[in-house]
């Protein structure tokens, strides 16, 4: 049957059916959060609190210092404790807040504002912007930075990323499942602030609950449609999904905005609708924690700041030896050094496997060129090649074979026979070429 | 002006000594090539007739569109057998032969004068063995099989293409030789 | 006509210069490195062959047989080739720098490469006619163009190899052309000539 | 964070980039995989042509995997000889060759190792090893050894059922005979054209060992079809491209022996030769042919070409061989030329410089 | 100069800067006449011939060439030696001749010989120039004879024409393709030596 989709893709085994069935429950309030003032692309914020000034849940404690940046909530009432370096999920020391949790759990002043759909376009995409709303679905941009394309490029179409890809994450999915309304409510706003009367929420075809619960949630809405994806990865790509939903290609190196779309996740539509709705800034998330290497895996919200040691924990642990650790999805995540690092907005899962699951980069063999991953790219590009030309030390020619266009999905290093590291080696590349 | 001068002055000098040298050298040795290559062709002739006292060319023909002599070789006044130079359409190359039949127009011995073969497998050519095969053949006999034969002419294996172009070209000078001397006829 | 074509098969594929008489080594090893200067030599080379195949058989069959002079073919087919190349450096540069400056360090190159006297040399021996010494050179051209072309294709593969030291460079050079040969033993009997 | 650090429950986090789920195919299961997709093939061969069959190949395989053991050993290098590829490639070589090389008088058993030497050391370990190669081990091995004992490598022995035949007596193959004498004496030889086609598909014909039986090679080509070791592109193209000329210019009138247009007949030309080895299991080899799938199908369209050129016109009655080492030599140019194309990228096609 | 360090200059030719094996220069010969021994060594003396008769003749004449036609009258003293040449094997070695007449006439566009005429003898005083010339043919001819040495053997089995064993071991090897893989091997195996025993870089040179 003809399910949207794009050429390329792989098919990992999507183990989500461990997280699937279990609701979004809330992560028990830590003692104390470490909130990093830079978790989007995009500029760091300055701190606005001082070290042992009381603060309120959600109230703003590091302000944006450019355009491309967002700003900071804290995610409970309390007493600042310290401001300084601490490791992030990437291992990188990033200037954080402390905060002691006195366990009031006092907000700043939430006013509900039912008629928001009244407002003007600018003001909610003020609501938007102060909420310090950023993707959830992975590169954690901001979304204010996104909603204001230039004068040039207009904006016809919003899709909603329900696609969820990776494999074992359900973050996504439960968030349709169980709040389907908020999530069109959160595209409709999209959709009014960039004066958009075409509105997508793309759904791969393995979470058929959550495609008939959008479908309800948007029944009569003629503008919103809900689309079936073939289940492949990455099919929540967004130039992938641009692509299987309108059929339109992002040109190499381009932004959705080339093509007039906006791409934005599940989460983030629901963030957006709490943010204009009561005026919640992003303080949590949903999380997936899961993987075989843990005891219950399971949804949670989770407070932005909250130690994914804790998280590991309050899921009963570690069992059947967990080797690795992994912030985000198996095939783009990062695998932890320490586990005592923060839920930031981009943490979409983290994810336990065992050690007989890992596979070891070292021992990899030389290409022998059979083509699977040039098959397979989703970006239509020669990874085989790049891999070598890497691995040679040739840097500069691999801009022949255009290497700023991959997006390290991470598939060509699935499929390749030899175990090699493309997205390594293709890393190094980018890093020691410059476009 | 006077630099123009000198300079070619020089090189005409030289020019003039280098020609002096290779015409010099061009003279003494143009004769005996002429000689050497005269030589060799009589040669060729005897090696196939050793018994006749003078071989006289008879006349030319064109096999392939290639020129090809044949001769008569006489001792006193009786002929003591033919010679023709023919061509075979080989692997890689025209192999230029030199075929000598009796008077009654039996193929006495052939001699391969040039050819471009694969070196190892049409050059096979060249064996005494392979040109022993021919000896005593008719024309009717002359012809390539694959399998083990005394009665005709049995191929080079692995190279039966310069096989079969020898033997064409063999019966073509026979054919020929037959109609000039025997009127067809057998004798 | 059919023999033309024939001659010009037998120059560029089965008769190859490169692969089975051996000639323009040097060159060829020189020029493969990289991609660029493969073509860049193919064209000049091609060019150059062709030209002075039809020069250097109007000289011999004018002037050198008349005069009974053949015996300084060598002498006059090397002044022949060497002239023609100047004439061509000066009236490059002149007429089309950029093409000069592409192509000009070649010319400089081919004076002292065999093949270019190879065809006079072959032409005169052979006693081609005037269309078949042109069709003969264009196909040696062509042939070694196209030998030049893979050879260069290839080696920019081999650096991407961990071939072993002693054998980088050079010696892994001829260990391919003798395979290509190898390959193109397939082309031989196609044509007798 | 003390606290929390008390109830940390695993030692030693492994640290590796993603991502961190692999595909569990690897190199050496689709080089075995192949291997046995030649078996039956390989049994057929066996079957028709003797112990000596079994005998050339398998010399082939020991001394393939000894060879790359031992330059892997003088160099230092990982002993990769469990990866399966320096068994394939004797595999291959012993089944491209005439089970007569297994003769005391005239002494030929030193063929099949020089070939396996060749094979592994001057046309793969000197460029590298696996990956590296530029031209088809197996094949240059043959091509080298047609060379160098053309008349040992050109004697083909009478099929004869069941695993017997110690000495058969030789005879011409198919190809043989329809380049000497045309199609008419070889439906002769066969009987009647319908028997000569069963023969052909069943593999009862001289020929080398593992190129006789189409059954068999379809059997294995299926299966690495169907497990994705190997796509359409190259064979079909190859076959397509070959069926076709041989039906346009493979036609010789029976009487003047002239060239009869659109008269030839395809499927004799399809089964007979190293066509269907040559198509499905040595034009394939990753390592030597074009890497982007449209190449593919142009280097599949120069084999079929070239082939057939040298079966009809060339001076050699088989051209497979050929034909696919010719075309390795311009798999670098191809894969140069034909990039895939960029997601997102409109016309201006890119010139690889 | 005494005789010492003339040795020194045939040294140079034969090892240091053997003309095919480590300069690469003037590599078809190489490969194209030495499917025999017997070819290899005439071609090897003919080079020999010509490289020491050019060097003595530049080096007379060196004063006298002016440096803006040096090139050109180079060129014309060596196409003269090469005809000469030439002319003698034709006239007296006419078996050889016809196989590799060509070869020989191709001499004059050997790159070892102008480049020697050209580095050397032009600097220098006869009798230097005279042994350079001979240094250089000498391991010209030794590079000939060494690869025509195992071609012969392995493609005819024989040494000189003369059969060592009565069948032909590897036929390929007096086809282009042997003489490639020959050279190539050969090559290999000396940079292999220089690497292991002298401690050199084995970065075999290239090029016209
Ligand atoms: C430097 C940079 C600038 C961007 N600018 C815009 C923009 O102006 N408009 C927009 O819609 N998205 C913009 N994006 C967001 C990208 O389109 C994309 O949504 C973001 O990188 C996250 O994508 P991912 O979640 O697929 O990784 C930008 C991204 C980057 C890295
Ligand atoms: C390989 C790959 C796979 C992705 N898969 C998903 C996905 O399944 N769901 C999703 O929401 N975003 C996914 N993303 C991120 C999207 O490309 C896009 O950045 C995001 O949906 C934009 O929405 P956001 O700005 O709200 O995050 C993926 C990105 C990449 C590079
Ligand atoms: C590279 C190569 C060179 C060949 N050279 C010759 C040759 O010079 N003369 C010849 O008759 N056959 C030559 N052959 C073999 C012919 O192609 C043809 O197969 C052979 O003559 C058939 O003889 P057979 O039936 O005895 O094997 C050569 C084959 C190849 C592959
Ligand atoms: C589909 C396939 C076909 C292969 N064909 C050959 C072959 O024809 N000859 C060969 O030596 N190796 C073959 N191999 C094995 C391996 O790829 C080959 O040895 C490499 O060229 C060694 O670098 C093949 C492998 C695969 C997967
Ligand atoms: S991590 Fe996975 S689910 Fe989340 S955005 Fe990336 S691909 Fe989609
Ligand atoms: S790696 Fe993937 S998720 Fe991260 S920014 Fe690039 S495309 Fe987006
Ligand atoms: S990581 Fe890059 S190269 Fe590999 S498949 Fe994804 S886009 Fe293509
Ligand atoms: S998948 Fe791996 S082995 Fe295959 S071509 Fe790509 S990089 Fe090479
Ligand atoms: S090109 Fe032939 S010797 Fe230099």
């Amino acid at each position: 049957m003809g399910l949207l989709t794009f050429q390329g893709g792989i098919h990992p085994p999507d183990k989500k059916e461990l997280a699937k069935d279990s609701p979004i429950l809330p992560a028990p309030v830590p003692q104390r959060v470490v909130i990093p003032l830079s978790q989007h692309t995009g500029a760091p914020c300055k701190p606005v609190v001082t070290i042992g000034q009381e603060i309120k849940k959600g109230q703003l404690i590091g302000e944006p210092t450019a355009f491309v940046s967002a700003p900071v909530h804290s995610s409970v009432a309390g007493k600042v404790v310290a401001i300084g370096e601490f490791p992030n999920a990437m291992g990188r020391m990033i200037t954080s807040i402390v905060i002691e949790n006195d366990g009031s759990e006092e907000w700043t002043s939430l006013k509900d504002n039912p008629d928001y759909m009244k407002l003007q376009p600018e003001e909610l995409k003020e609501k938007i912007k102060n909420a310090g709303i950023v993707g959830l679905g992975g590169a954690a941009f901001p979304t204010a930075v996104k909603l204001s394309p230039p004068k040039e490029k207009p904006i016809d179409t919003v899709i909603i990323n329900g696609a969820e890809c990776e494999p074992y994450l359900t973050a996504d999915y439960r968030l349709m499942i169980e709040r389907p309304s908020e999530v069109i409510e959160g595209l409709r706003i999209l959709m009014k602030v960039l004066g958009v009367n075409k509105g997508f929420i793309g759904i791969e075809n393995n979470k058929p609950d959550a495609i008939e619960r959008m479908k309800e949630a948007a029944a009569g809405d003629r503008n919103i449609e809900v689309c079936a994806l073939e289940v492949k990865y990455p099919q929540g790509a967004e130039k992938m999904l641009i692509k299987a939903i309108t059929g339109r290609e992002v040109p190499p190196r381009g932004l959705p905005m080339d093509v007039a779309t906006v791409v934005q996740n599940v989460g983030t539509a629901f963030a957006i609708y709490e943010a204009v709705r009561f005026g919640k800034p992003l303080i949590e998330r949903v999380v997936t924690v899961t993987g075989e290497g843990i005891r219950r895996p399971s949804n949670l919200m989770v407070r932005i700041g909250t130690l994914i040691s804790e998280l590991i924990n309050h899921c009963g642990g570690f069992v059947n030896g967990a080797g690795k650790v992994i912030a985000g999805g198996p095939m783009m995540g990062f695998a932890l050094g320490t586990l005592d690092v923060p839920v930031t907005k981009g943490t979409s899962g983290i994810l336990a496997i065992p050690e007989e699951g890992v596979i070891h980069a070292e021992d990899f063999k030389p290409c022998i060129r059979c083509g699977r991953c040039i098959d397979i790219c989703p970006m239509g590009l020669m990874p085989s090649i790049l891999s070598v030309l890497s691995e040679k030390g040739h840097y500069e020619d691999m801009k022949d074979y255009n290497l700023f266009d991959c997006f390290e999905c991470g598939s060509c290093a699935y499929v390749c026979p030899s175990k090699r590291p493309i997205v390594q080696l293709i890393r190094l590349g980018k890093s020691l070429v410059k476009p | 002006m006077k630099e123009m001068i000198k300079i070619t002055m020089s090189l005409v000098v030289i020019f003039v000594t280098a020609g002096i040298i290779m015409a010099s050298v061009f003279a003494k040795t143009a004769p005996i090539m002429a000689e050497a290559q005269k030589r060799e062709k009589e040669e060729a002739l005897k090696k196939l007739m050793p018994e006749a006292e003078k071989i006289t060319e008879a006349g030319k023909w064109e096999p392939f569109h290639k020129h090809a002599e044949y001769y008569e070789g006489k001792k006193g006044n009786d002929t003591v057998g033919y010679i023709a130079s023919t061509y075979g359409k080989g692997y890689s190359s025209y192999i230029s032969i030199l075929v000598a039949v009796d008077p009654d127009i039996k193929v006495r011995k052939i001699s391969i004068l040039s050819h471009g073969e694969t070196p190892g497998l049409g050059d096979e050519i060249e064996q005494e063995y392979f040109k022993k095969r021919f000896e005593g053949k008719s024309l009717e006999q002359l012809e390539v099989v694959k399998t083990e034969t005394t009665d005709k002419i049995q191929a080079i294996s692995g190279a039966t293409i310069s096989s079969r172009a020898v033997t064409n070209g063999v019966r073509e000078a026979v054919k020929l030789l037959k109609e000039k001397y025997q009127g067809g006829t057998k004798g | 006509m059919e023999n033309l074509f024939e001659l010009f098969i037998a120059a560029s594929l089965i008769n190859n210069f490169v692969f089975t008489r051996y000639l323009g080594l040097c060159i060829f090893f020189g020029v493969t490195k990289k991609m660029e200067t493969a073509i860049g030599m193919s064209i000049t080379f091609t060019a150059v062959m062709v030209i002075s195949a039809a020069l250097s058989w109007l000289v011999y069959k004018a002037i050198m047989i008349p005069l009974n002079l053949t015996f300084l073919k060598i002498v006059i087919f090397i002044g022949i080739v060497a002239g023609f190349v100047q004439a061509a450096d000066t009236i490059m540069r002149k007429v089309s720098p950029g093409l000069y400056y592409k192509l000009g360090i070649y010319l400089a190159l081919i004076t002292t490469n065999c093949i270019i006297l190879a065809v006079p040399l072959i032409n005169a021996g052979e006693g081609y006619s005037f269309i078949q010494s042109l069709s003969f050179g264009l196909g040696s051209g062509v042939g070694f163009a196209l030998a030049l072309i893979i050879m260069a294709s290839i080696r920019e593969r081999l650096e991407l190899a961990d071939i072993p030291k002693s054998f980088q460079g050079l010696p892994i050079a001829f260990i391919v052309t003798g395979l290509i040969a190898l390959a193109f033993l397939g082309f031989s009997g196609l044509i007798t000539l | 964070m003390e606290a929390i650090k008390k109830e940390e429950t695993i030692r030693e986090l492994i640290v590796s980039v993603s991502p961190h789920v692999k595909d569990e195919e690897t190199v050496s299961r689709i080089m075995w995989s192949v291997n046995i997709s030649l078996l039956p093939a390989f049994v057929m061969g066996a079957y028709f042509f003797g112990p000596k069959a079994v005998f050339v190949t398998a010399l082939c395989i020991i001394t393939s995997v000894l060879s790359e053991y031992l330059v892997q050993k003088a160099l230092k290098k990982k002993v990769t000889i469990s990866d399966g590829s320096a068994f394939l490639t004797g595999l291959l070589l012993g089944m491209n060759l005439p089970s007569s090389l297994w003769s005391i008088k005239p002494f030929t058993i030193h063929i099949p190792i020089i070939g396996s030497i060749v094979a592994i050391i001057i046309t793969k370990q000197l460029f590298g090893g696996l990956g590296y190669n530029i031209f088809n081990p197996a094949l240059i091995g043959r091509a080298f050894l047609l060379i160098s004992f053309p008349k040992a490598m050109t004697i083909w022995t009478e099929p004869s059922a069941a695993f017997v035949a110690l000495d058969a007596k030789t005879t011409a193959t198919p190809l043989g005979i329809l380049k000497e004498e045309g199609l008419n004496k070889l439906i002769e030889v066969f009987g009647d054209k319908l028997h000569l086609y069963s023969q052909l598909l069943l593999g009862h014909r001289a020929g080398s060992i593992g190129e006789t039986s189409a059954i068999a090679l379809l059997i294995g080509a299926a299966f690495l079809l169907y497990r994705r070791y190997i796509t359409w592109h190259i064979p079909i193209s190859f076959l397509g491209t070959a069926a076709l000329l041989a039906w346009i210019f493979g036609g010789k009138d029976p009487h003047t022996g002239k060239l009869l247009f659109f008269a030839g007949d395809p499927i004799i030309h399809l089964l007979s030769g190293g066509m269907l080895l040559g198509a499905f299991f040595m034009a394939t080899d990753y390592v030597t042919c074009p890497s982007v799938r449209r190449g593919q199908i142009l280097f599949g369209i120069g084999c079929g070409a070239l082939t057939m050129l040298i079966r009809l016109k060339g001076g050699y009655p088989e051209g497979v061989m050929f034909a696919i080492l010719l075309m390795n030599c311009f798999a670098p140019l191809i894969d140069r030329k034909m990039r895939s194309k960029v997601f997102g990228f409109v016309k201006k096609k890119e010139t690889g410089k | 100069m005494n005789n010492r360090s003339y040795w020194d200059l045939i040294k140079n030719g034969i090892f240091a800067e053997n003309p095919i094996f480590r300069v690469a220069l003037s590599l078809c010969p190489a490969v194209a006449v030495t499917s025999g021994v017997k070819n290899g060594f005439l071609m090897g003396i003919a080079v020999l011939f010509v490289q020491t008769m050019v060097n003595v003749t530049i080096s007379v004449i060196r004063k006298f060439i002016h440096p803006r036609v040096r090139i050109p009258s180079y060129m014309f003293v060596i196409a003269t030696w090469v005809t000469v040449t030439d002319l003698l094997m034709a006239a007296f070695a006419r078996d050889v001749y016809k196989q590799m007449g060509l070869y020989i006439q191709l001499i004059v566009a050997f790159a070892i010989i102008l480049s020697r005429a050209e580095l050397f003898a032009s600097k220098n005083r006869v009798v230097p120039s005279f042994f350079d010339g001979l240094g250089m043919g000498i391991g010209f001819l030794f590079a000939l004879i060494v690869i025509s040495f195992f071609r012969e053997l392995l493609g005819k089995g024989s040494i000189w024409g003369f059969p060592i064993v009565e069948f032909k071991p590897l036929l390929i090897m007096i086809l282009p393709t042997g003489g490639f893989f020959a050279v190539g091997l050969l090559m290999g195996l000396f940079n292999w030596i220089d690497i292991k025993f002298f401690g050199g870089t084995g970065a075999s040179g290239g090029g016209h």
